[in-house]
Parts: C-alpha cells; structure tokens; sequence
C-alpha cells in the first residue's frame, strides 16, 4: 500500500523534504512509515505525529492512502 | 463559531467588532453578558536577542480542525455562546498581532475561563511553528512554554 | 493606566484600537506579547425576569479611587504594562456594555490572571450600584455572585 | 465636631436622604455617625463603610470634616 507523508518546520529542514508517497507494507504503523521515509533514520522523541490530521501514538495502525503527518513541538500563539 | 487562519496583518478589535455586531449580536441579542479575549502579538525580544520578524508555518486543514477540537472541546466543559479565533500565518513583523481568541458567555466565570483554555490548547496542540529572523540568522522555536 | 467612568453608552472595542494605537504601542512598541480584555454587557432576562433597563449608581471620587487601588494592587502581582478600565452609569438598555476591563502584559500568564483579579476585585468592592427595571417594577439587585 | 455623611443606592432610598452633616462628640467611631445620622436605627450587618473614599471597620475613629459613607454591598460590573 502507498501513505501520504509530511513533514514540517525543522523536521523538513532536517529532511530535506516537505513529504512523499512511500509505498510500506500492508501491516504498517506511523512509526513503521518515519522508518520508511527517513530511511531508518531514529525517530527524535519528540516528534509529534497525526494521521488524517489528528494527533495519534507512533504505534497507530496506518491504512491505504493515509496522510500521516510528523513535526517538531508546535509553537503557535 | 469562526475559525480564520490568514496571511495578511489584522487589527483584532476591529475583527471583533465587526464579528461582534454582525454575528454575535445578531443571535445573541441581550444574552451574552460577557466576553473574554486573549491578543497575542509579536514582540522585539527573545531569549536575550533583538527579534527582527518571523515566520509561522502551519499544517494546512489540520490546523483548522485542531481548532475546532478545542472549541467543541471547551463547548462540553463551559456554557458559551459563540467563539472567534483568528491566528496569523507566514511573515509577521514585531507588533503585529499573531492571535486572537474570543469567547462570549452569559456568565464571566465561563469566559475567563473557556478563553484562557482555548488560548493554553491552542498554544499546545495547534501545529504551528515559528521561525524567529535575529540580526544575521534564524531559529526555529523550540516548544511554547505552560501558560499555567 | 486609564480609569473612565462614563454616563455615555461607549464601543468596547472601539475603545480599546483607539486606548492601543494611540497610549500602549506608542510607549510599549514591540513589548506587549499579550493582552486580555473582558466585557461585560447588560443581559435582558435576570433571576428568571425579563429586565427592560438598568440604572447604574456610583460614588463618584472612590469608584475612581478604588479602582486605582485595585490595579497597583495587581501591579504588585503581575507584570502589567499598562490597564484601561471603563464603567458605565445612568441609564442603560439591554446589550449595552457596562464594563471593560483590559490589561497589557508581555507574558499571557500575567495577562490573563491581572484581568480576571481586577475584574473580581472591581465586582466585589467598586462602588457601583444596580437597579433593574423591570416590566412595572424596579428592583436593586441584592449583591454579585462568586466569578472564580 | 461635624462629619459629612452620604448614603447610597437602596439605603439612600431607606433613609430618604443622600446624605447630611452631623454634628457629634469630638470621640466618635463611624458607627456612631450612623447611630447619629440614622436617628438610632442599628446599622444593617451587610452595610459597607467607608472614611474618607476608603474602606473600613466600622469601630474606625472619625475625624472632624472626615466624609463617612455608608451603602449596600456592591453591585458593578
């Protein structure tokens, strides 16, 4: 199955990227899509992640054409 | 309830004003005895250093989403008749105002706080980021300090 | 620091773009992260009666007085830059506002818990006085409830 | 010595008047300038006092041209 990755703010400097299509397999989690994404990379601890635009736990299940989101801290206001 | 993420500057009494008397007053006629409102603006200083603008970056639909989470949110826990939020994004330059949280109620104990927890919520869990320009470079925020 | 007590009716949020432009961000430009405002206005129904007008009784020289005591009360407190308070009295029709109370601060904390204290403080111990008009009554309303 | 008194909101309807100078003894509290202006009545438990535009206990000691004010719990805001 393919997912929808994002990343923003210092994440997608750190990255190098603003997002991808990764193509993972059928039993995924967000944290198995950072894997995929990053290129194995260690996820830092406090990464915030959301699939379909809510906040969730790096172990969600993840589905086919999801959009699973990973980001730094939030900082607005 | 009116949730507005913009580009451009905005003048926040004159956003409630005009809200105010076009929907608030509208509907709301005699009924809200009080509203509670939060303006954050851009300071000249952080961390020591001299702030020369910034950037806000957001999580384009999440964002508005999240927002509207922490309204329904506060909406179960506070009798509130109508909310605005109205929060900046892209370059901003020191005064300008980032935020702005309304709230009207009937009561003031649920405008202070339903106000003050939409503004903490906000500032925790809407996905923006600011990016600070200084004299000669720029950071990233590293995270919101509590509000409590 | 601005203190007005007036007879005629006045436009909070009017009010407070004028009270900003013209005192705060001329003397604090670039310093105030954050100010709360609350306003209170006149409801129509109270204790399950439908209330046509209100009249609103002071003590001219300690309300202006108290009022003072009560921001440097709130000076000592918090991290205040400036505060407008406007209170009306005389005559009032439902939906006028009765009440703003603004604070400027650089941190949210500080503007959010001073705002709140001078409105609790201004309610408990301003001496002003309300009198409803009812259909073919009028009554004093017996004292003001708890806000925290 | 005289004192200045003033009465506001609904006791200034109970005592039909909005205020007066009274005249007392030279050692008096401001609740014997109520005693004095009320015509004896006892002062209500809720009654507020203030000297002067400040707050006080009603066992204050009063001054000759002091301003003694006397009024219902507040109701602004």
């Amino acid at each position: 199955m393919t997912v929808k990755v994002k990343f923003f703010a210092s994440l997608k400097e750190q990255m190098g990227c603003d997002g991808a299509t990764v193509a993972i397999g059928e039993v995924a989690t967000a944290a198995d899509v950072w894997l995929a994404a990053s290129g194995g990379k260690a996820m830092p601890t406090n990464v915030l992640v959301a699939v379909n635009m809510e906040y969730c736990d790096p172990n969600q299940r993840v589905r086919s054409g999801d959009e699973v989101a990973f980001f730094p801290p939030v900082t607005g206001g | 309830m009116k949730i507005e993420i913009r580009e451009l500057p905005f003048a926040p009494w004159e956003a409630l004003q005009r809200y105010e008397s076009e929907v608030v007053a509208d509907r709301y006629s005699g009924k809200f005895g009080a509203s509670a409102v939060f303006v954050g603006s851009m300071r000249d200083f952080n961390e020591g250093d001299e702030v020369r603008g910034m950037t806000l970056e957001h999580y384009p639909g999440m964002t508005e989403q999240e927002l509207g989470r922490i309204v329904a949110e506060a909406r179960e826990q506070w009798a509130l008749l109508d909310e605005l939020i109205i929060h900046r994004v892209g370059d901003l330059l020191p005064n300008e105002p980032i935020v702005l949280v309304a709230v009207w109620s009937a009561h003031r104990k649920d405008a202070f706080e339903a106000c003050r927890h939409i503004m903490e919520a906000l500032k925790s869990r809407a996905p923006f980021w600011k990016k600070e320009q200084l004299d000669s470079s720029s950071r990233w925020v590293d995270k919101n300090t509590d509000g409590y």
